[in-house]
């Protein structure tokens, strides 16, 4: 077999030697550069910056010391087709695990915050002074505990938990800065942390500790557009729907089934005390009509929840034996009870109240 | 078709020309393809861990910033100056076979082989750091300064990448102390050079790969 | 030209065992590799066997549930990474490749041992698997089970690992052989179709095998180091696994499928005496399917929670890849119209291919279309639909390839009558196999499962016995082939009045193959020799 | 014929809105497929038969090397046929894909080897999925050990459990009785006993149901369990008897006098625990700091009583 195929030029190409210096040089002169560009932050650029740079300095490595700008055409579609080919890998991957994962934490987000307004939300996100004194209190009756009483990540249940509560000071965020991604945060808590989910505060009082723990952050960012994607309030909030956890018909028809319990026989010699006007008018509602207690559905709260109210029958309570230790707490309410403040009443209506209640404690 | 018994060589060498080629440009033309062939296989190779780099720090650019940090990019930035020095010298010593300066050119592996050697001490020093800072993979991270997501995969995409390059340095050295001692036995001239050509094409791409690891790791994070 | 002394040739010269073991023969390596992968289809076969025997019965009937996992992993581990992967490239790709081209060898002889040696030492890991307890993760390894199991994955991920170089090497050998070994005058248009097969075969094997090394090496790292780059635990994603795995596992259907497409476009010409119809767009649709086979993985991942976009986009890809497959049918039933066909058993199992591979190509769309693949996903169907392509298809490919170079690459014939039996009982038998399945598919029987309802107790029956006649046929097809290496009847250079150039030198081939210059006329000289252009 | 395959192909029942369609569309291809694969075998076996070789065979056989518009179409026609099943299939899964509003969620934990599911009211069930008639449901699954998938044949539906994410499925069953549920996607030694039954009830059935008591659910004691470990209670009470610097062990706390850090003692009753639940600061341990969150609209009033009764079961 004398000759194969298409071999017409037989020699090796030889490139000067000065060519690999000025390559080296230039190679070396991206090198300073890239290193100095990741002094700067360019933020979103600083990716393309940097690959920007290596890609250049690639190019030069593969032109001139392969030689692959004087080679054949195979060994150059060789090259082309396996960063064709690398590309393919990484786009069509990304198709799938950046977009599905942009997705999922909004899913959960918003599964979480769900019953919570847009709008109010919107409202809310500005950062107002009010927000912040209001938010300083709720801080320290709800967060000093664990993130410290100045924010420093210090408080004392810190000792006991890992992960580390957030040190505000320090200006490091690991779920985001921005109003919105600290709200999520407090919404969502926390998976395997100590953070709980807060989501049982209202709106306004997640935005006031929002407020003020960026108050005394030295370091947090604004609302991103994809933050409020990710919480749903780009957009029109007209779509707006509560969340509706359990189905409406069942909901609604729970709602209609409040206890509706009549007064036992041996309390019904009370109903014509002179309590008994104002406890049907303010406490009934809650307490039942003869302090039996009962299952209240809240409306308006979403999710409906139920709370329930303790029979008074037989009850050991420091108000039976003091009246004054009564009106405080009917007067101020039970903070963490849900037991509401009310108040307004004269002295006569105070004493038939206490009377009252006495009465159908037993006593 | 002459007898398959009788066997060429190429000229001024003692390298015998295997029967199915015709000339020795012609097995050099093939080799040449083959080792590119192969370097697209090992571009792929290291692919997958790229794209695994670009999907976990999309997932969470904030850890990737942070853990970043923990690298030490003035080790790395020599690195890169010591291996670009590296492919440097390595086509030189190239050029110098094509101009027949055998002495030139097995100088210029030696230089080769001694940054490469280099670049493994000064990861040696940064592995032996990572070590005892508890900078591990995933599961034996035990690193307490990033308090972002879950920087063990930083560590764990590091060790990969850095291991599996180290490794192809590793080859690398092996590779040119053999073609250095090929290069001073006088095997090579300006018309064989076959091994130290496609020795330098498998350098060049160690290069190329570090070229871009050390910007993804240690400068942008 | 002249066919020479045929009593030299490449089996006898050299002799000795050793003369094989360190031989850089392509033609010897190809029959190393053809005898080993025969062994391992035999291995897995039995695995086989014996999963369509615990079926006869639901529940226990000879295996319980962890022998039952193990037995389908190996089956299906054992058949692609040892069997189906490296058997028609590597065996007929290796023997005729270079002869097919006019060239004495491939490009990088000692590469091709190495690569035999390289697949061995993978097999060898993985029958270690096999011995430390087997593996029961399935072939696909998938995360995080596969972190999990305490079974032998790292023997068999590191098998899988290296055999995947050796498959590398292989193709790395074929794309330069290819390239620079032609003949003078075997111009790419010249080529026969089972080169264009074996070249893009080739190409998939050296641009998707080093991912899947990758994986199953990160795979290892996640068992030995806990990297949890696929560990939800460690903050990893486990179908970030499947991405990786499947952007080989894909395109590495088409390595098991291609060259069974290749050598049925050998066949189909040289049994209708008649050239083959639409030579470019079957050289054509070979490279089409190799390119798209990349952009098509996700379409095994309908149903695993990856994104709708992505989902979409792999939908529509495979669109693309079913057309240039429906093309290479139509031409090779075309390449029969008017021609001389002679029903010999290589014609038999091209025929057959050719029934079985359009079932399972058609089967095919109903996992490209969304709503219909996510009820099929994880069924039998898919079993039966995969088999038909990579049995029906390849084996059958395979089986005939074996019997129509059977004479040239061991100078024998074998029994024709034997061989026709053979044939039949095999294509009744794989139908009653898999043909059930696809009925226990639609009927929502999940694949991989140990135990199953008694309503699917008939099917399952009868694809049992099904298997049993696969099994004898390729019990009589092995007897008749190797009675015949010893008895059989001494073989012409070209029995079939085939073209390409392998038949124009002496059966067995001389070590050097060529011993005067290969004379190169287009493919498939058939017919009008005033158009078959010489250009010797 | 076609009946015997319609029969061959779909004995199922089409137990949900989406069956049917599912059903056409694989009807469609399933045709679509015998109308290109019948002419090919037929072409070949006649091609075969017709032209087969006779001894002393002198015919001519023909130079056919191709033929170009013979392929163009071939090729447009089997991928219009191919566009139009894509584009089928595409509607299909945009309907799987988007669940109508105002869909009833379960929740799903699907794990080796059991399928556990969670109803809005607490309500919990093993392998055994209630599901209400007509009203469109919403699986939100996940999974905390390995790959599963949520298989109901008579539905149609597929969809893998993936751990570290939630996948969501839904659908709207249209068929009273009991469905198979498999799990389809390998997961292990149990795989294939995996399974659960979906039982389709009338929707007032389902509500009696889902408001009626329940063998299977978990008892209060388990309940309490999960929520003192899931609320991170266990963080800084242990139930082992170690103190912790954060908070006093529960372990042997009912009924034991508690000493308060105004200097008053207590004894730790049902009232005790409860009050220190929902509004920590009010009783404060003696050598304890008040870090404790109230969880004060966070736990529900059966929530609390079950983690009562945890720390009740956990004596000295």
């Amino acid at each position: 077999m004398a000759h194969h195929g298409n071999h017409k030029e037989e020699h090796h190409h030889v490139t000067p030697l000065e060519i690999f210096h000025k390559v080296f040089i230039a190679l070396i002169g991206l090198t300073v550069l890239t290193v100095v560009t990741s002094l700067y932050d360019f933020g979103m650029m600083n990716m393309v910056v940097a690959m920007a740079i290596a890609s250049l300095k690639a190019a030069l490595v593969i032109m001139f010391f392969m030689q692959l700008k004087y080679d054949n055409i195979l060994n150059q579609l060789c090259m082309i087709s396996a960063i064709l080919f690398v590309a393919i890998f990484i786009l069509i991957t990304a198709s799938d695990v950046i977009v599905r994962d942009n997705g999922r934490p909004m899913r959960i987000e918003k599964a979480a915050q769900g019953g919570d307004d847009p709008a109010l939300m919107n409202k809310l996100r500005a950062v107002t002074d009010d927000q912040v004194a209001k938010g300083k209190v709720l801080y320290a009756n709800n967060c000093a505990s664990c993130h410290g009483a100045t924010g420093g990540g210090d408080g004392p249940g810190a000792a006991a938990l890992n992960p580390k509560p957030r040190n505000f000071l320090s200006g490091e965020w690991k779920y985001g800065s921005s109003p919105t991604r600290i709200f999520t945060t407090i919404t969502n808590g926390v998976k395997g942390t100590g953070m709980s989910s807060y989501s049982g505060m209202s709106v306004e009082e997640r935005y006031a500790l929002v407020h003020y723990v960026r108050s005394i952050s030295p370091q947090k960012s604004d609302d991103s557009a994809e933050d409020l994607k990710a919480a749903g309030l780009d957009g029109d909030f007209s779509k707006f729907k509560p969340k509706q956890m359990v189905d409406v018909g069942i909901v609604m028809e729970n709602m209609a089934q409040v206890d509706q319990v009549e007064l036992p026989q041996d309390r019904q010699k009370f109903s014509d005390h002179p309590g008994a006007k104002l406890y049907a008018q303010h406490c009934a509602s809650c307490h039942g009509l003869s302090g039996q207690g009962a299952k209240v559905t809240a409306v308006g709260v979403n999710p409906p929840i139920a709370l329930y109210t303790t029979s008074w029958n037989g009850l050991q309570a420091g108000w039976i034996q003091d009246s004054s230790a009564f009106k405080k707490i009917v007067s101020e309410g039970l903070t963490g009870w849900g037991k509401p403040g009310i108040g307004h009443f004269n002295s006569d209506e105070w004493s038939q109240l206490y009377s009252y209640a006495r009465a159908l404690s037993g006593r | 078709m002459s007898g398959h018994h009788e066997v060429h060589y190429v000229e001024g060498t003692k390298h015998a020309i295997p029967h199915h080629f015709n000339s020795g440009y012609h097995e050099f033309d093939a080799s040449k393809m083959g080792m590119w062939v192969f370097l697209v296989n090992e571009i792929l190779l290291f692919s997958a861990l790229f794209v695994a780099y670009a999907m976990f720090r999309a997932k969470d650019p904030v850890m990737f910033h942070e853990a970043s940090h923990q690298l030490n990019k003035w080790m790395g930035g020599l690195n890169t100056i010591v291996l670009l020095f590296s492919s440097l010298t390595m086509a030189l010593s190239v050029g110098y076979l094509q101009r027949n300066n055998t002495k030139r050119a097995s100088q210029m592996l030696i230089l080769t082989f001694l940054c490469a050697a280099t670049f493994m001490v000064v990861k040696y020093f940064e592995y032996s750091h990572k070590f005892h800072a508890g900078l591990l993979t995933a599961k034996f991270y035990t690193f307490e300064g990033i308090s972002a997501g879950h920087p063990g995969l930083f560590f764990s995409l590091y060790f990969m990448m850095t291991g599996l390059h180290g490794l192809h340095v590793l080859i690398g050295m092996g590779v040119i102390a053999w073609v250095w001692w090929r290069t001073r036995r006088g095997d090579f001239n300006e018309h064989y050079f076959t091994p130290v050509e496609v020795t330098a094409l498998y350098w060049h791409l160690v290069d190329l790969v570090w070229i871009f690891l050390f910007p993804l790791l240690y400068l942008i994070g | 030209m002249s066919v020479a002394n045929s009593d030299v040739n490449y089996i006898n010269s050299p002799k000795g065992l050793w003369s094989w073991l360190v031989t850089i023969d392509h033609k010897r390596i190809g029959i190393m590799y053809l005898f080993t992968t025969l062994a391992f289809f035999a291995l897995g076969g039995i695995f086989a066997l014996l999963l369509r025997i615990e079926h006869l019965t639901p529940g226990r009937t000879i295996m319980d549930a962890n022998q039952y996992n193990i037995a389908f992993t190996l089956h299906g581990a054992i058949m692609v990474f040892m069997f189906i992967v490296p058997n028609v490239p590597a065996a007929f790709g290796n023997f005729f490749l270079p002869i097919m081209i006019g060239a004495k060898d491939v490009a990088f002889p000692k590469i091709n041992l190495l690569s035999y040696y390289v697949f061995w030492l993978g097999a060898i890991l993985a029958v270690c698997a096999i011995i430390f307890g087997g593996v029961d993760t399935g072939w696909t390894f998938y995360t995080p089970y596969s972190i999990r199991t305490n079974t032998a994955v790292i023997f068999m991920a590191s098998g899988a690992f290296i055999m995947g170089m050796s498959s590398i090497l292989t193709g790395l050998n074929f794309i330069v052989t290819v390239h620079k070994l032609r003949a003078p005058g075997m111009t790419f248009f010249h080529l026969p179709l089972f080169i264009w097969g074996i070249y893009a075969t080739a190409i998939i094997q050296v641009l998707a095998t080093p991912v899947i090394g990758m994986t199953v090496a990160l795979l290892i790292m996640e068992r030995v180091f806990g990297i949890g780059f696929f560990d939800p635990a460690l903050g990893g994603d486990p179908i970030l696994f499947q991405h990786f795995f499947w952007f080989y596992s894909h395109p590495a259907v088409y390595i098991m499928i291609v060259p069974g497409m290749a050598i049925i476009s050998e066949i189909i010409p040289a049994f209708s005496k008649k050239t083959i119809f639409g030579y470019k767009p079957i050289a054509y649709s070979s490279l089409a399917i190799a390119f798209a086979s990349f952009i098509v993985w996700g379409h095994h991942m309908f149903t695993s929670g990856q994104s709708y976009l992505a989902s979409l986009l792999f939908s529509v890809a495979t669109i693309i890849i079913g057309v240039p497959t429906a093309i290479k049918i139509v031409n090779w039933v075309a390449t029969m119209y008017k021609g001389k066909v002679s029903w010999e058993t290589p014609m038999l199992y091209a025929m057959a291919f050719i029934f079985m591979f359009s079932i399972g190509g058609l089967t095919g769309l109903f996992h490209i279309s969304l709503a219909v693949s996510v009820h099929l996903h994880d069924t039998y169907f898919v079993v039966a639909h995969f088999h038909y392509v990579m049995m029906g298809g390849t084996v059958m490919a395979m089986l005939g390839g074996l019997h129509y170079w059977w004479p040239k690459m061991f100078g024998v014939m074998y029994n024709e009558c034997l061989g026709k039996i053979g044939a039949a009982l095999m294509f009744i038998g794989f139908n009653m196999t898999f043909g059930s399945q696809f009925i226990m598919g639609n009927l929502g029987m999940p694949r991989r499962y140990y135990d199953y309802a008694e309503r699917f107790q008939p099917l399952h029956q009868v694809s049992t016995v099904g298997s049993w006649f696969i099994a004898a046929s390729f019990l009589l097809t092995m007897s008749y082939l190797i009675y015949s290496l010893f008895k059989g009847k001494k073989a012409p250079a070209n029995p079939w009045d085939a073209k390409s150039l392998e038949w124009t030198i002496a059966s067995p081939p001389p070590t050097e193959n060529f011993l005067t210059d290969p004379v190169v006329t287009e493919p498939y000289p058939y017919g009008t020799p005033n158009k078959a252009r010489s250009h010797a | 014929m076609l009946e015997f395959l319609q029969r061959l192909k779909f004995p199922l029942p089409q137990a949900s809105t989406f069956a049917p369609k599912v059903d056409l569309l694989y009807d469609f291809i399933f045709y679509s497929s015998v109308f290109l694969f019948i002419p090919t075998i037929v072409a070949m076996i006649y091609f075969g038969w017709k032209y087969r070789t006779k001894p002393n065979d002198n015919r001519e056989v023909p130079y056919i090397d191709g033929h170009h518009t013979f392929e163009w179409f071939i090729s447009a026609f089997v991928g219009v046929i191919f566009f139009i099943i894509f584009v089928w299939g595409l509607i299909g899964f945009n309907e799987l894909h988007n669940p109508p509003a105002g869909t009833y969620e379960i929740g799903v934990v699907g794990k080796q080897w059991m399928w556990e599911f969670n109803y809005s009211n607490g309500k919990t069930t093993r392998n055994e999925l209630y599901l209400p008639k007509g009203i469109p449901v919403k699986l939100v699954m996940s999974s905390p050990d390995v790959l599963h998938s949520f298989y109901v044949v008579n539905f149609r539906v597929k969809q893998d459990v993936v751990p570290g994410m939630y996948t969501t499925l839904w659908f709207q069953a249209d068929q009273l009785g009991e469905h198979d549920i498999f799990c389809a996607e390998y997961c292990g030694t149990a795989h294939s006993n995996m399974l659960a039954k979906a039982i389709v009830l009338e929707p007032e059935q389902f509500k009696a149901w889902l408001q009626g008591s329940d063998p299977n659910q978990l008892t209060q004691l388990e309940i309490g369990k999960k929520i003192f470990n899931t609320r991170n209670c266990v963080a800084c009470h242990s139930v082992t008897g170690v103190q912790t610097q954060a908070g006093p062990t529960v372990k042997g706390l009912f009924n034991r006098k508690v000493n308060l850090s105004d200097g008053t003692q207590v004894v730790a009753n049902e009232d005790y625990i409860r009050t220190s639940i929902i509004n920590p600061a009010t009783h404060v341990v003696k050598g304890f700091r008040p870090i404790m969150p109230a969880f004060q609209g966070l736990l529900s009033e059966n929530d609390i009583s079950a983690v009562i009764a945890y720390i009740k079961s956990l004596k000295e």
